[in-house]
């Protein structure tokens, strides 16, 4: 079932990527791009990561991505126009991805007996569920990047509203 | 069934579920809407629908069979997949919630517990997520329509939403301190002790909480008094001006599956749940099958009371301006939030 | 924790934070120099616990020691210490920075904040480059210095050119530092330490791994980083704009004691052998340094271009003294650093005087100006002798160890050539600084001078060179107290052929004790 | 007297110095002179008691130490004094002719601006030559040796507005260190063999080393004597002297004739250890000397500004004692020194009277007549001049003759002894000449002057240079009195004084062939032990006492020449010497001062200035040093040229290149990987 | 059993597919949003390693990268506007003021 879930989202995932690639409208690609984030939550979950899917939908999906569809419908973006600005994104960027993926899928194959198998469900041994191990982790350990990020996000709320707001 | 495994069996049983909780929700929808007519008209000393059926009881059968069978209007200035995919959306997003939340005890069948669909360990934040997620429904609705009343309305309702579901979110996370867990059943369990005493609006002192809750809820469901995105008097009918037929039909019923959805949440988080208001006061009378059925009925009763709440409010107040609505959220709401989930932290750790 | 542990520390961050609050400061009024001069005196007032508790310790180990891990993985510590030469180092950076801070009182008029936020900033750097005692800390201040140098230059500079001046120093600094870098992370890579001490003492028992020709190579990516610094002879290209640029209390802690330290630290205690090999290279450099540096300031009418090279002459003494690798030479040298310090800081102090006056550097300009401005002209007067090097005052002491040095080292078989030309420095310095009182001062008003109404000092520039005055004559007279704690390490780098013994044994030094972190598990 | 008073003798004076540096300005005249002359007559009371304790305990020598001074591994210098019988006699000059000359000083310069400047600067001087003299190591000495430098600088151009009195200063300072440049290197040497700085450790290992001759020491004398030309304006670096008049008179007297100048002397007497065994060095000073005293004596033949022929009579002077020093006949050298200082101070004080008699004339041409209007300062003139001459039984002519007298029984190399002799003897000749030149043109003849307008040609030439005002410099100070008029007391009175010694200071060193005992060589014989005895020896030979005599007749019959010579030109038949010779090249040559100045200027200097502005600023600077940035700045343009076509602002195409660099990347590090694998 | 190369390759590919959205597109907030789907594709590999190492940092290092691209996204979208403000447009080939 796991190998059954995972082609499901999988490809799921890559086949909202790809929209995303080829839909000439922002908005189309957004929402492919929640399709993909959707996707990636199950897969997430899945993985044990319960959590995360759970913010994975809420942040990405609800959050990050509903702000793009704001931001496009607010500036009333339409379908992108065919320019050439750049001839050196296709002919040295396109080889270089190819070359990304062709390395990556090669080097993760050859790895594969090593890098072992995913077990549907808990990942973690240990009886304490996925989400308190995290928040205990979060505010023990890590308890201060947990709160610089809180700054950051603070200072990202200022600086967006700064940065949007119109010159009086 | 011997033939069928545990993995078969399951899955036949889940199937089960999904279907007869589908059907009681819409059905309940629907009379959730004939419900609001009849309690309006009431409070604005009329009858109300009185002509179909005894009572008016099959009005809303005659509502979904006008819908369905009026002509299904296409705009041509519209984004069409967007325009078609919105409503489903809307619809499927209000739905989905229902499946995480248990609406009676612990009872299972073959090792399925049959009152809930999915028993999940983050079941608040799934019914979070999804809330989060319907936002699309209106938002795509209104821009899709290509008409600047219904992209309006659905700015300010997606505005609205994303506003009120911070203080909304933050006003759950009293409860969750309490109950140390975002398993709905957990949540419940942790209410159960001393019945009505142990509920978090009385016992868990969330009385706070609960309101913060109550207020961001009806913002949430676009309902009275900040049903803001359908000011008539303002943008004809919001993000569905455009709608007719079964699309329309379809946004109609996402909103009262969302208020139903809202008053599970609210019965679950601080009414204690499936649970009786007496404890475990009657548990040992009765046969068993009681024992099964009086929290369902106890269930079915405290979210019949919101609901009735629900319309009880949007009868007796006015709109809310929308700058006042946007103050409301951020200014009001947003902090006392905070300041309940400090108070409630402070006081578990002064217990604790 | 002890003071005794933490006052390096708090010498440190006194400015940092002094900069943190400045920052915050508005800018208004007198509000920041006079915020900033607090916090330059604070900083002073804790460099002088050092030499107030000062113990006697050989060559190789430190005072006031601080060893804490910063990074543990790579071995970065957090480890500050000062010997006799980084302690009178600090007091003479923490004695400069309030009287810089005088100097600016009303020479800089606008932008205060970001004056005195940057000054204290750089103050904070070059402490922090005496202290340290981990290469990789020391890296981080000492590239640290080099930010807010550039754009005090490019800022505050005094004609258009201030940006190319700026620029110029900013490449002329950085790039060489560059090739530090690769230095150092080959030593860690051979060494896995970046600890100063425990560096020495693997150079001294010839533990550094690595290849002669690698050594060799390694020890010039440090020689000429600091070289450049210094600047030593020719690759002084960026000094004489950034001089006449840069603002009077920039231009006191810009060139010099940086440099000179971080070779004394780093590249004699890390390469002693290497270095040997350059000395006579270094020497000769010196040696032509001093008459170049003379001969070119004799030609100038600019003030601040004579003080440029003038600059370049008395570094170059220093870098002759350290390099002979003698007693004299190296504590002579050690000894010049400071004392540069205070007669070249002086010298800008008083330029940078008559510049808020007559708005101009140009000496055909002024002239006469002794008959009007009595107290500047003898200021004047007796900080070009402390430059001259006149007995009785500061600098006499350090040019007669370096050039008494000079005739004896055993690293040069030209010495006595090398000794003769650097001493005709003596004559030829006179030369130039005479020319320059002669001009500014006597004479007949110039033009300019006879525009302005003259204004001798007032009190604040007083108290501003006061100090340094007195400082002169005492550092003239009483010389063995400050070079009594310079005495191990020229010791040391004297006779290279004992080891000082290491106050703590080290104890990673075999490579196969370095495990990466994660290595194990693959 | 206990020895740690030393201290006070030099420190005393630098007080005075910071008093009146620092509070003079605010002080009253009268206070400022009282503090510099109490803080000079201490000293000078403190070394008579200390010549007194010295006499009565006939204890030798007498040295101090302090803590350290310089301090490093091997090598220390302590601040130490020492006082033996040349020292004392230095010292008893210093603060005998320094205190007179103060006093004089506060008359002189009674209406000049900066009077506390001035004593606060003599003052400093008075300190550094103390402790020049007092000083037991080189390094001391060294410190006094550039003190004194810096005095002399500082009074030279003390009248700082006028441009020539400023570049005097600067002259003198520059050319004293080159002086210095060879005593620095002497020390570097003296370090390096000897390992210490103390005469007493550096002489005791000379001593102990009989073998030790020439070679190094020889280059340490040479250094040393570099040394001492500079700082006595010895022959090729005597130029900065005659322009040093340019400060005021009393500065002339004390510095520029009877203190500082002969420091050279007095150093290569107290290092004749070393001298002494270097053939080729004493050569070297003997023929320095005597080349400068002829030299100079020319020079003072022709000139007109009083002044100026006394600063070259004392160039000549010196050479004379260089000459001294040459032949090993130190204590003659220092014996001619004491006279010196008291009849060069005279002559350059009782100048300076009649300058202020004229206003601020120095130019002989404009005087003639004074004898009348001024008599004391033409009497104490007077002696001044006769002892110059050499006539007995006057100071200059025992201290002369000895000098002579012994240069030509000089052993060592006789045919240089005659030669240098011969050259000593002619010197005095023209000495007595020109001095009596002096005497007739300042004193007898007729009156030259303009008296109505006297200072006011130079107020008005004074007025072009300094337009800012009237009360400015030495000259218009000198406006308040018209008419030509004898000097205050306060002012005579140390000429008085100095008159008499300039009379009978010769007497305490009659040589024993005129029948005296020579007191003078005996007193220093602790000092010059070792070179002495080997003269005594010649001493003691009769024949050599008869030959003195003869040769002391000579000189005075030479002195005396040189006299009648100057009687006839410039009493008898005035003007007739300037009509014969004053067209011809000699003359010219002479009168130009052999152009020395010009010439150091064209082979020294401006090839310096010139070679190092086109040499090294316009090319070493600006094309190598500077170049070497815009060479390296134009490759990183090129480079930067053809990389920079990669950013082309294009996000995307940012995009591709970072893509292409990962893979890059991913490559290489994949390849490393299977490499290990 | 799914190996957990799966998901890397799966998360290699969908971050191929993210850079070549990027050097395609045009419109800058589908050029950010193909960031969005790098940070994902990383986000994937974090959590199979988390997977795979039962290490629950992985995952905490998931959640910070959430946060950070929630910052970064509300700031990005307002540069977007306040660029498209002055610009009148969204194509990035016409937004080239780096360019010289």
């Amino acid at each position: 079932m796991a190998l059954a879930l995972f082609i499901i989202f999988g490809v799921l995932c890559v086949a909202g990527a790809l929209n995303l690639l080829f839909q000439r409208h922002p908005i189309n690609s957004a929402l492919s791009l929640v399709v993909v984030m959707m996707a990636l939550a199950v897969i997430y979950w899945t993985l044990g990561a319960e959590f995360l899917a759970a913010a994975q939908v809420i942040v990405y999906s609800g959050a990050i991505m509903v702000l793009f569809t704001f931001v496009i419908m607010l500036l009333n973006a339409g379908e992108e126009e065919r320019t050439t600005g750049s001839k050196a994104a296709y002919f040295v960027g396109i080889p270089g991805v190819a070359g990304i993926i062709a390395l990556l899928t090669y080097i993760f194959l050859h790895e594969k007996a090593a890098l072992g198998y995913a077990r549907l469900g808990g990942s973690l041994d240990t009886a304490t569920s996925n989400i308190s191990e995290i928040s205990r982790v979060l505010f023990t350990d890590l308890l201060l990047p947990f709160e610089v990020t809180s700054i950051l996000i603070l200072v990202a709320i200022l600086g967006a509203v700064v940065l949007a707001r119109r010159e009086q | 069934m011997p033939q069928l495994s545990d993995f078969h069996l399951f899955l036949v049983i889940t199937l089960l579920k999904i279907v007869v909780v589908l059907v009681i929700t819409l059905t309940a929808v629907a009379y959730t809407v004939l419900l609001e007519r009849k309690v309006i008209g009431r409070i604005q000393n009329r009858w109300g629908p009185s002509r179909v059926g005894p009572f008016g009881l099959l009005q809303p059968l005659a509502d979904g069979i006008k819908l369905f069978l009026k002509e299904d209007l296409m705009p041509l200035a519209v984004e069409r997949p967007l325009f078609v995919i919105s409503p489903m959306i809307a619809l499927a997003c209000a739905l989905v919630s229902i499946a995480v939340v248990p609406f009676g005890a612990v009872h299972t069948v073959h090792g399925v517990d049959i009152f809930q669909i999915a028993d999940i360990n983050i079941g608040l934040l799934v019914i979070l997520g999804i809330t989060s997620i319907g936002v699309y429904g209106i938002a795509l609705s209104g821009w899709s329509s290509n008409n600047k009343y219904s992209l309006l309305g659905s700015l300010r309702a997606s505005a609205q939403v994303i506003s009120y579901e911070l203080a909304l979110g933050l006003s759950l996370v009293g409860v969750v301190l309490r109950a140390g867990s975002l398993r709905l059943r957990d949540i419940v369990d942790s209410q159960s002790a001393h019945g009505l005493l142990s509920w978090n609006i009385i016992g868990g002192l969330q009385i706070v909480g609960f309101f913060i809750y109550l207020m961001a809820a009806y913002a949430e469901t676009n309902r009275a008094p900040f049903d803001l995105p359908e000011a008539e008097s303002e943008l004809v009918a919001g993000y569905h001006t455009e709608y007719s037929s079964m699309k329309f039909a379809m946004f109609f019923m996402a909103e009262y599956a969302n208020m139903i959805t809202v008053s599970c949440v609210a019965t679950l988080l601080f009414f204690g749940g499936a649970t009786s208001p007496f404890g475990h006061m009657f548990d040992a009378t009765g046969p068993a099958w009681l024992s099964m059925v009086m929290p369902v009925f106890w269930f079915v009763f405290k979210v019949f009371c919101f609901l009735f709440l629900y319309i009880w409010v949007r009868s007796t107040l006015p709109r809310f301006r929308y700058d006042q609505l946007m103050a409301f959220g951020w200014k009001f709401l947003l902090p006392l939030a905070m300041l309940n989930i400090i108070a409630t932290s402070l006081a578990l750790a002064y217990h604790g | 924790m002890h003071l005794d542990q933490s006052i390096l520390s708090l010498i440190v961050f006194t400015p940092l934070v002094g900069a943190v609050v400045l920052a915050l400061l508005p800018d208004r009024g007198k509000l920041q120099p006079a915020a900033a001069l607090i916090v330059t005196l604070l900083t002073f007032l804790f460099t002088l616990h050092l030499p107030a508790h000062w113990h006697s310790i050989p060559a190789g180990t430190y005072n006031f020691e601080l060893d804490r891990v910063w990074i543990a993985s790579p071995n970065i510590h957090y480890h500050v210490g000062v010997d006799g030469l980084s302690m009178w180092l600090l007091v003479l950076s923490g004695l400069l920075a309030p009287l810089g801070v005088l100097a600016s009182w009303n020479a800089i008029a606008s932008r205060r904040k970001l004056f005195y936020t940057l000054f204290l900033l750089q103050q904070v750097s070059m402490l922090g480059v005496f202290v340290s005692l981990d290469l990789f800390l020391y890296y981080a201040f000492w590239e640290m210095a080099l930010v807010p140098m550039t754009i005090l230059i490019a800022t505050f500079g005094r004609t258009d050119n201030r940006r190319r001046a700026a620029l110029k120093y900013f490449l002329y600094a950085f790039i060489p530092s560059a090739l530090l870098l690769v230095g150092m992370l080959w030593i860690y890579n051979g060494t896995h330490t970046f600890d100063v001490p425990t560096l020495t003492y693997l150079a001294a028992t010839h533990q550094i791994p690595g290849s002669a020709q690698a050594l060799w190579l390694a020890s010039l990516a440090f020689l000429i980083a600091f070289a450049v610094k210094v600047p030593v002879f020719p690759l002084h290209g960026w000094l004489s704009e950034g001089i006449q640029e840069a603002p009077t209390a920039a231009v006191m802690v810009l060139a010099g004691k940086l440099g000179l330290y971080s070779i004394l630290r780093f590249s004699f205690g890390i390469f002693p052998e290497q270095s040997h090999r350059i000395a006579p290279l270094m020497i000769a450099l010196g040696a032509i340094g001093i008459v170049y540096g003379a001969l070119l300031a004799y030609l100038q009418n600019d003030l601040k271009k004579l003080a440029a090279y003038s600059t370049l002459g008395h570094l170059s003494f220093i870098t002759l003294g350290i390099f002979t690798f003698t007693a004299m030479g190296v504590d002579g040298g050690m000894y010049q650093i400071l004392n540069h310090g205070i007669s070249g800081g002086a010298l800008f102090l008083l330029m940078g005087l008559l510049y808020e006056r007559y708005g101009t550097y140009d000496m055909r300009a002024l002239g006469g100006l002794a008959k009007v401005l009595p107290w500047i002209v003898t200021m004047f007067v007796i900080t070009a002798l402390s430059n001259v090097g006149l007995p009785m005052l500061n600098s006499f002491v350090g040019e007669f160890l370096i050039l008494a040095g000079s005739m004896r080292t055993a690293f040069s078989a030209h010495a006595v050539l090398w000794c003769v030309i650097a001493t005709t420095g003596v004559i030829l310095s006179a030369a130039y600084l005479l020319s320059m009182i002669q001009r500014v001062f006597y004479g007949a008003l110039g033009t300019r001078s006879r525009e302005v109404q003259p204004i001798d000092l007032n009190l604040r520039e007083h108290v501003t060179l006061w100090p340094l005055m007195i400082l002169f004559l005492a550092m003239g007279i009483g010389s063995t107290y400050w070079m009594r704690s310079l005495h191990p390490l020229a010791t040391a780098y004297s006779s290279a052929a004992d080891v000082p013994p290491l106050k703590n044994p080290i104890v990673h030094v075999e490579a196969e004790t370095y495990v990466p972190v994660n290595g194990g598990q693959r | 007297m206990n020895p740690n008073y030393l201290w006070l003798i030099p420190v005393l004076p630098f007080a005075g110095f910071l008093i009146n540096g620092t509070l003079g300005r605010k002080l009253a005249r009268p206070a400022v002179a009282g503090i510099a002359l109490l803080f000079t007559a201490i000293p000078a009371l403190l070394v008579a008691w200390l010549w007194s304790t010295m006499l009565s305990t006939g204890a030798l020598t007498m040295s101090v130490t302090s803590r350290s001074w310089i301090t490093v591994p091997g090598f220390h210098v302590n601040f130490a004094f020492a006082v033996d019988h040349l020292t004392l006699i230095m010292l008893a000059v210093v603060t005998g002719v320094g205190f007179l000359i103060h006093i004089y000083s506060a008359g002189y310069m009674a209406h000049e601006e900066g009077y506390w400047r001035f004593f606060a600067y003599l003052n400093l001087f008075m300190f550094f030559m103390l402790v020049l003299v007092l000083a037991a190591n080189f390094l001391l000495l060294f410190v006094g040796w550039e003190g004194v430098g810096l005095a002399s600088y500082l009074l030279i151009g003390f009248y700082f507005t006028k441009d020539s009195a400023a570049n005097a200063g600067k002259k003198a300072f520059v050319v004293n260190r080159i002086g210095d440049f060879g005593f620095l290197l002497a020390m570097f040497l003296i370090i390096a063999h000897f390992g210490s700085l103390s005469f007493g450790d550096v002489f005791a290992a000379v001593n102990a080393h009989p073998a030790w001759q020439g070679g190094f020491l020889t280059a340490i004398a040479l250094l040393l004597l570099v040394g001492a030309a500079g700082k006595s304006a010895q022959l090729p670096l005597y130029v900065w002297l005659p322009d040093a008049m340019e400060g005021p008179t009393p500065v002339s007297a004390l510095i520029h004739a009877a203190t500082m100048v002969t420091a050279g002397v007095y150093m290569v007497c107290r290092t004749h250890v070393i001298f002494d065994r270097s053939p080729l060095a004493l050569s070297v000073v003997a023929i320095i000397g005597a080349a400068t005293a002829i030299f100079a004596a020319t020079i003072g033949m022709v000139q007109h500004d009083i002044k100026r022929v006394l600063a070259y009579s004392t160039v000549s002077q010196l050479g004379y004692m260089f000459l001294g020093c040459g032949v090993a006949a130190y204590s003659a050298a220092v014996f001619h020194l004491m006279t010196h200082a008291f009849f060069k101070a005279l002559l350059f004080l009782a100048a300076g009277s009649v300058i202020h008699a004229l206003s601020g004339e120095q130019d002989m041409r404009l005087m003639g007549g004074l004898k009348k209007r001024i008599p004391v300062t033409y009497w104490t003139m007077t002696a001044g001049v006769i002892a110059i001459a050499g006539i007995p039984p006057l100071a200059g002519f025992f201290s002369k003759d000895e000098i002579l007298y012994r240069t030509f029984a000089f052993e060592a190399n006789p045919m240089l002894g005659k030669l240098l002799w011969a050259v000593g003897l002619l010197t005095a000749g023209l000495t007595s000449f020109y001095m009596f030149r002096l005497w007739y043109k300042t004193f007898a003849g007729e009156e030259r002057f303009d008296e109505a307008h006297l200072g006011q040609a130079h107020a008005v030439v004074h007025a072009d240079e300094h337009p800012a005002g009237h009360d400015e410099g030495q000259d218009t100070s000198h406006q308040g009195h018209h008419g030509v008029h004898e000097s205050p007391w306060i002012m005579l009175a140390p000429l008085c004084i100095l008159a008499l010694l300039s009379i009978i200071g010769g007497w305490i060193g009659i040589p024993q062939a005129l029948g005296g005992s020579n007191h003078f060589e005996h007193f220093l014989d602790p000092v010059f032990a070792a070179t002495t005895h080997a003269e005594n020896a010649v001493n003691a030979d009769q024949v050599s006492h008869s030959m003195e005599l003869v040769l002391a007749a000579v000189s005075v019959l030479v002195a005396l020449i040189g006299w009648f010579v100057a009687r006839i030109f410039y009493l008898k038949k005035p003007g007739t010497l300037g009509a014969r010779f004053g067209n011809s090249a000699l003359y010219k040559l002479v009168a130009n001062k052999y152009w020395v100045d010009e010439a150091y200027d064209a082979t020294i200097v401006q090839p310096t200035v010139i070679g190092s502005r086109i040499l090294l600023w316009g090319f070493v600077e600006n094309v190598l040093v500077n170049g070497s940035g815009f060479v390296s700045a134009a490759i990183t343009r090129l480079f930067a040229s053809v990389t920079r076509k990669m950013q082309s602002g294009n996000i995307r195409s940012y995009a591709g290149w970072l893509a292409v660099g990962a893979a890059i990347i991913l490559i290489a590090m994949t390849a490393s990987a299977l490499h290990i694998h | 059993m799914v190996p957990i190369a799966y998901y890397l390759i799966l998360a290699a590919v969908l971050f191929s597919i993210g850079i070549g959205s990027f050097l395609i597109k045009r419109n800058i907030i589908t050029i950010f949003m193909s960031i969005e789907l790098m940070l994902n594709a990383v986000n994937l590999t974090f959590v199979a390693f988390a997977h795979q190492w039962k290490l629950i940092h992985g995952q905490i290092f998931v959640f910070f990268v959430m946060v950070v691209a929630a910052a970064e996204a509300a700031v990005g979208l307002a540069i977007i506007i306040a660029i498209f403000r002055t610009r009148q447009t969204l194509n990035v080939d016409n937004i080239n003021l780096m360019k010289n």
